[in-house]
């Protein structure tokens, strides 16, 4: 009976890459907004408790985890502009292949700007 | 000519309405409110003063005791919630391949969608930053000392 | 193995081949009778699609034109072997050819007025030859792409019933009252291997061309003329096969064409030493000589060594002094093959192009009701056939360019009409039960056989001789060998065997089978060629060079007879068919 | 200029001379009739400079393995017979020359993806055709002309990009979002629309524009742009696919 084998992986280009990397930090940033939903929700039952569990955020190993969040939230949402530039700009299929790198300077630019801060911050 | 129009046939699916349009524009739009929302989050909280360090119950009562940022995180609240499960929600469409359970996740995530924006909602509206019995260290400074 | 399953089907009009032609007459049919169109490829994927140039219509759109002129260019480009109540038809009808494809969607394009464009073609006239006339119509340079898809979107309209992917491989015809009437088609099914029984009142065949005979050919790889040998391997005759149209610019080894717009566009002709090589040939006009003519001249630089390349074996067309813009805008489709296939560059290079095989003048003889002949003017009542497998004749002895999809359109119209109107008082002759036999021992024999000869093999043999012997230039003793060749290549074509032994999607067996057709074909091409001791149009005699109207102004009519061959093509008999002649009496063809 | 044509003449004579090299050749091999799952197999072909994977295929049809089975029919990118996936993307192998490719490295061939494969690199395109059937791909017009309808050529340049589709399924089989369960109309659907929608002379677009406002129409196009990259004729098809979408959100052309 006919099959659907797996074969190679598809070599397509910024186009997909984007995508999927839009879908994965879309999905990062919706588990950690569950979880920092809840946190905050803490702040309704005790300050102790809001304060032990934002305690943990401080921690070196959240506080890079919280970096790299950042850094999808920064990808996701540029990109997330970039597409609906697509849509909604007539000359935005024309340069979404520029305005992909353009996310990706922007967002670096920021990171750059923002990570040693942070850093320092959770180090310091 | 010969050729007769025939009466088009009807679309593939038609299962009632269909808010694809909906979500579609409604991605577009919260996201690109939420470009503002989250990026004044992020900066305010991470960014300015202490960054992260600065972070604890007494921040977040000054903020919220502000109307400006309590309608600010509602909104963040509500837009985000519902565009992170709205795409999720793509996201299962397009992987789950069992009718059944490709059901059963979108129930869940939006199950999961309302508990939490009726959570935060109420948290937002029936915070108080000066709860009676907390240490005063612990709380904002405005509080009367009790 | 066991014998492949038979399906059995009853329909009013039955249409093999999904061209142009084909759904075409599924329009007209559809509509008003239970209607099949069976076609071996996906319907889009027919060679009409291929064609670049356009469609000729005296629309008089941009300039005034009629179709009277219209009439009298066909008539002389095919070197009055035209039947000339046939082209009359074919040039009166076009107008509204043209207009029932705009009215079915086909984006033509515009004039400033928003009319139907027209542009200019070889050989068409105003006025009877007096200067070029603007008389094709085209959606840029994909008539032929349009005229399928539009097409095939109006039969998904009307809901036409389409077997993709069948192969048509017999036709039955069954005795009644003592005459061999046609009943049904068998085709084979590639997906399963199974096999199919179509009933029908009326047949079409549709099948287009058989340019895989030759070597160098812009004919796709499934143009192996199943239909056209399907009809001969019943004893029908066979009209006009001699004439083969080359056209002259072709890309070099490949084939592919490169359209007449080129040289329209200004291109020239050069060979090996940089010569512009048509000065010689058609002082006047030069490069834009007709295309029997140009291929003429190209072969024949070539011949005396003057051609380019490591082996000296094309020309070269120069576009080089042209202006960029001008390459790009009038002449897209021309630059992207030559850089796609040969590298090459044509802003800055020329191109090497030969002369490719390109055109069936000939094929199954039809009336005007494009009703198949079984002899000078018997009609087959039943049998229809149109488009390049048929020979109306409007093409005579050279076809002009934009003639042929007018041809498919008109033709393939009337097929339908004329199939439907039969169809709705005929009733279906008695198809025997053991139809299918013949092709089940076909298949069988090929599949089973433990032969060595490998198709890619004779294909190539055969393909190769036609091309040294049967193209541009011919005499007695070049059709003598290609005859021979054509003869043990049959003998060997016994011995074939295909390592593909399945029953699904068995490509290999089919080629095996298609290589049958093109020998048959081959042979009768050959044959007639080698009969008709005269040059006229695309057939080009060196051992007779003048046209000869006292003797050959007639169309060769090649029949299979039982006689056993004892020299190859004795069981090939060539009978000879009056042309029709009404206003225009043959005259020497001059520009 | 007679000089300087003379000495392109001779260059050309030594240009010709196209040099052959091997490949190699990993066909994603399936026969229904042996029982065994898809797998990798490799050829060593010697291909010329001019030649097209197609060709190869070809040689190793004609000279190695009868049995190995693809569709083609006009070799020269017109009839849309043969998209396949060579070294990761779909093409169409008549117009992907061998020598454009990186021939130190092996060249993998296997079918477009999404379709369930019938043989070898053939693949069952029914889904595809009912796609497009499905947008109504005709023109629906209620007048009934003497002649012509006009149309300005600016009207007509709005559509003419999509016209030029030839069903090859290259885009479609290229769609990520098709992948994952082929509900999705596909974007040679959608293209097919286009040409009908933003037709003046066509009056069905209400009824595509409502076709394709479906579950599994425009909305699931998550702008990846393989599509257009895929496709051999350099349509637009994204672009295409925006239009449509704001069509739909118009709810006229
Ligand atoms: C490159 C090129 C450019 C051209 N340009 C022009 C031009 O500009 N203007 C012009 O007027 N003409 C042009 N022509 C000629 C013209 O395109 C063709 O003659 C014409 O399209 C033939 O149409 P058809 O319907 O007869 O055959 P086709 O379109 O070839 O269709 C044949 C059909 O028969 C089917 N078939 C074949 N065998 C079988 C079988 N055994 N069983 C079932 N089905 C079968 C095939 O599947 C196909 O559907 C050009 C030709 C070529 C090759
Ligand atoms: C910061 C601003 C944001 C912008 C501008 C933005 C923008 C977008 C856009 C335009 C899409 C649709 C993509 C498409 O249709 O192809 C999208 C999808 C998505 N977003 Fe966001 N978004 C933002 C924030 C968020 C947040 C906070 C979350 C998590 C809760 C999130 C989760 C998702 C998910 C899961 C998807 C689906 C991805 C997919 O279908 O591939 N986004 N986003
Ligand atoms: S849009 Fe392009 S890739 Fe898609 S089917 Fe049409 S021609 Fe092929
Ligand atoms: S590849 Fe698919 S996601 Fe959209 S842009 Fe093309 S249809
Ligand atoms: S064989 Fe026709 S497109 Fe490749």
């Amino acid at each position: 009976m006919p099959t659907m084998p797996a074969g190679t992986l598809y070599r397509g280009k910024v186009g997909m890459w984007s995508w999927v990397l839009h879908r994965i930090t879309g999905v990062a940033i919706f588990f950690f907004l569950l979880v920092h939903v809840l946190d905050t929700a803490l702040v309704r039952l005790s300050p102790e408790a809001y304060n032990a569990v934002i305690g943990t955020y401080k921690t070196p190993i959240i506080g890079l985890a919280e970096l790299g969040l950042v850094a999808a939230i920064l990808f996701h949402a540029l990109n997330g502009v970039r597409v609906i530039l697509i849509d909604f700009w007539r000359k935005g299929v024309k340069y979404q292949n520029v305005m992909f790198w353009i996310v990706v300077a922007v967002a670096l630019l920021i990171f750059i700007g923002f990570a040693p801060r942070h850093l320092a911050h959770v180090f310091g | 000519m010969s050729v007769v129009i025939e009466q088009p046939r009807s679309p593939r699916s038609r299962k009632g309405a269909n808010w694809e349009k909906y979500g579609w524009m409604y991605m577009r739009a919260s996201g690109a409110l939420l470009v503002i929302l989250i990026f004044g989050h992020l900066f305010t909280n991470l960014f300015l003063g202490e960054g992260i360090k600065a972070i604890d119950f007494a921040f977040v009562g000054g903020k919220w005791s502000d109307p400006f940022w309590k309608v600010w995180d509602l909104a963040m609240l509500w837009l985000a919630l519902i565009h992170g499960t709205n795409g999720m929600r793509t996201i299962v469409n397009d992987y789950a391949s069992k009718e059944a359970v490709r059901k059963t996740l979108v129930w869940a995530l939006w199950g999961i969608c309302a508990v939490l924006v009726t959570l935060g909602t109420l948290v937002v509206f029936t915070f108080d930053p000066c709860p009676a019995g907390a240490a005063a260290e612990l709380l904002p400074s405005f509080c009367p000392a009790s | 193995m066991s014998k492949p399953k038979v399906h059995h089907y009853e329909y009013d009009v039955v249409i093999v081949g999904a061209g142009g032609a084909g759904m075409r007459a599924a329009i007209e049919a559809g509509p008003h009778a239970k209607t099949a169109v069976i076609s071996k490829l996906f319907p889009t994927r027919s060679h009409t699609g291929a064609a670049q140039g356009g469609m000729a219509a005296a629309l008089g759109n941009v300039e005034e034109d009629s179709w009277e002129w219209h009439t009298f260019d066909t008539v002389k480009g095919g070197d009055y072997l035209v039947d000339q109540d046939a082209a009359e038809i074919l040039a009166k009808e076009s107008v509204q050819a043209v207009i029932d494809l705009e009215n079915m969607g086909l984006p033509f394009n515009r004039t400033p007025e928003g009319k139907i464009d027209q542009r200019r073609f070889g050989g068409h006239t105003r006025d009877h030859g007096k200067a070029p006339v603007r008389r094709s119509c085209y959606a840029a340079d994909r008539t032929g792409h349009m005229i399928l898809q539009t097409l095939y979107q109006n039969c998904v309209k009307l809901g036409i019933e389409f077997y993709n992917e069948f192969y048509v491989l017999d036709l039955v015809m069954t005795k009644v009252d003592g005459q061999e009437r046609p009943s049904a088609v068998v085709a084979y099914e590639l997906a399963t291997g199974e096999l199919h029984v179509f009933q029908g009142k009326s047949i079409i065949f549709a099948t287009g061309g058989f340019g895989k005979i030759f070597k160098t050919t812009s004919n796709a790889h499934t143009l192996t003329g199943d239909g056209v040998g399907i009809i001969w391997r019943k004893g029908l005759p066979l009209e006009d096969m001699e004439f083969y149209q080359f056209h002259p610019t072709g890309l070099a080894g490949l084939g592919i064409l490169l359209s007449e717009a080129a040289r329209g566009e200004g291109g020239i002709l050069r060979n090996a030493s940089g010569e512009r090589f048509m000065e010689r040939y058609a002082p006047t006009i030069k490069d834009l000589a007709p295309r029997d003519m140009v291929a003429r001249a190209m072969a024949n630089e070539v011949r005396e060594g003057r051609g380019a390349g490591p082996n000296k074996d094309y020309v070269l067309l120069d576009l080089t002094h042209l202006p960029p813009e001008v390459i790009d805008e009038k002449l897209p489709d021309i630059t992207e093959f030559a850089r796609t296939y040969l590298g090459v560059e044509p802003y800055t290079e020329p191109v090497p192009v030969f002369p490719t095989a390109h055109y069936a003048m000939g094929g199954i003889p039809t009336n005007v009701q494009a009703e198949v002949l079984r002899d000078n003017d018997t009609v087959v009542p039943g049998l229809y056939a149109a488009g390049e497998c048929a020979c109306v004749s409007v093409h005579g002895a050279n076809r002009l360019g934009t003639n042929s999809l007018l041809d498919i359109n008109v033709f393939g119209k009337r097929a339908g009409v004329a199939a439907v109107e039969y169809a709705k008082t005929a009733k279906h002759v008695p198809v025997p039960a053991n139809a299918a036999d013949e092709v089940v021992s076909m298949i069988e024999k090929v599949r089973k056989s433990k032969g060595n000869e490998k198709v890619a093999v004779l294909r190539k043999e055969l393909q190769e001789t036609m091309d040294k012997n049967a193209q541009v230039y011919r005499t007695e003793e070049s059709l003598n060998e290609a005859l021979n060749d054509i003869a043990s290549l049959r003998a060997r074509y016994e011995n074939i065997s295909v390592q593909d032994k399945g029953e699904r999607f068995n490509t290999d067996l089919l080629e095996a089978i298609e290589l049958g057709f093109l020998l048959d074909l081959a042979e009768v091409l050959a044959l007639t060629s080698r009969e008709r001791r005269e040059s006229r149009g695309a057939h080009l005699r060196e051992d007779f060079l003048a046209r000869d109207d006292e003797k050959f102004m007639v169309h060769s009519m090649a029949y299979l007879t039982d006689k056993p061959a004892k020299k190859p093509g004795d069981n090939i008999k060539v009978g000879w068919k009056p042309v029709i002649v009404t206003n225009y009496q043959p005259m020497e063809r001059k520009y | 200029m007679a000089t300087a044509v003379a000495t392109k003449g001779t260059e050309f004579e030594q240009m010709g001379a196209v040099p052959t090299f091997q490949v190699t050749l990993f066909v994603r091999r399936f026969n229904p009739e042996d029982g065994q799952e898809a797998r990798w197999e490799d050829f060593d072909v010697q291909v010329h400079g001019t030649d097209r994977v197609l060709d190869a295929l070809h040689k190793i049809k004609w000279e190695m393995d009868g049995s190995l089975t693809f569709r083609r029919s006009c070799a020269h990118g017109v009839c849309g017979s043969d998209a396949m996936r060579i070294n990761g993307r779909n093409r169409l192998a008549c117009k992907t020359l061998i020598k454009d490719l990186d021939i130190t490295q092996p060249i993998y061939v296997e079918p477009i993806k999404g379709l369930n494969v019938e043989k070898d690199l053939v693949v069952d395109m029914n889904p595809f055709y009912q796609a497009y059937r499905d947008i109504n791909p005709f023109l629906i017009a209620s007048d009934k002309p003497e002649k012509e309808r006009l149309q300005s050529a600016e009207q007509h340049s709005k559509f003419e990009d999509t016209t030029k589709c030839i069903l090859c399924a290259a885009c479609t089989t290229s769609c990520p979002v098709f992948w994952t369960d082929g509900q999705y109309f596909g974007p040679a659907a959608i293209v097919n629309a286009h040409r009908f929608i933003f037709d003046s002379r066509d009056e069905g677009a209400e009824l595509r524009i409502d076709i394709l406002n479906d579950k599994e129409g425009v909305w699931r196009c998550r702008t990846t742009f393989n599509c257009t990259e895929a496709c051999p004729r350099g349509i637009e098809v994204t672009k295409a696919i925006a239009e449509v979408k704001q069509a739909i959100l118009r709810g006229k052309p």
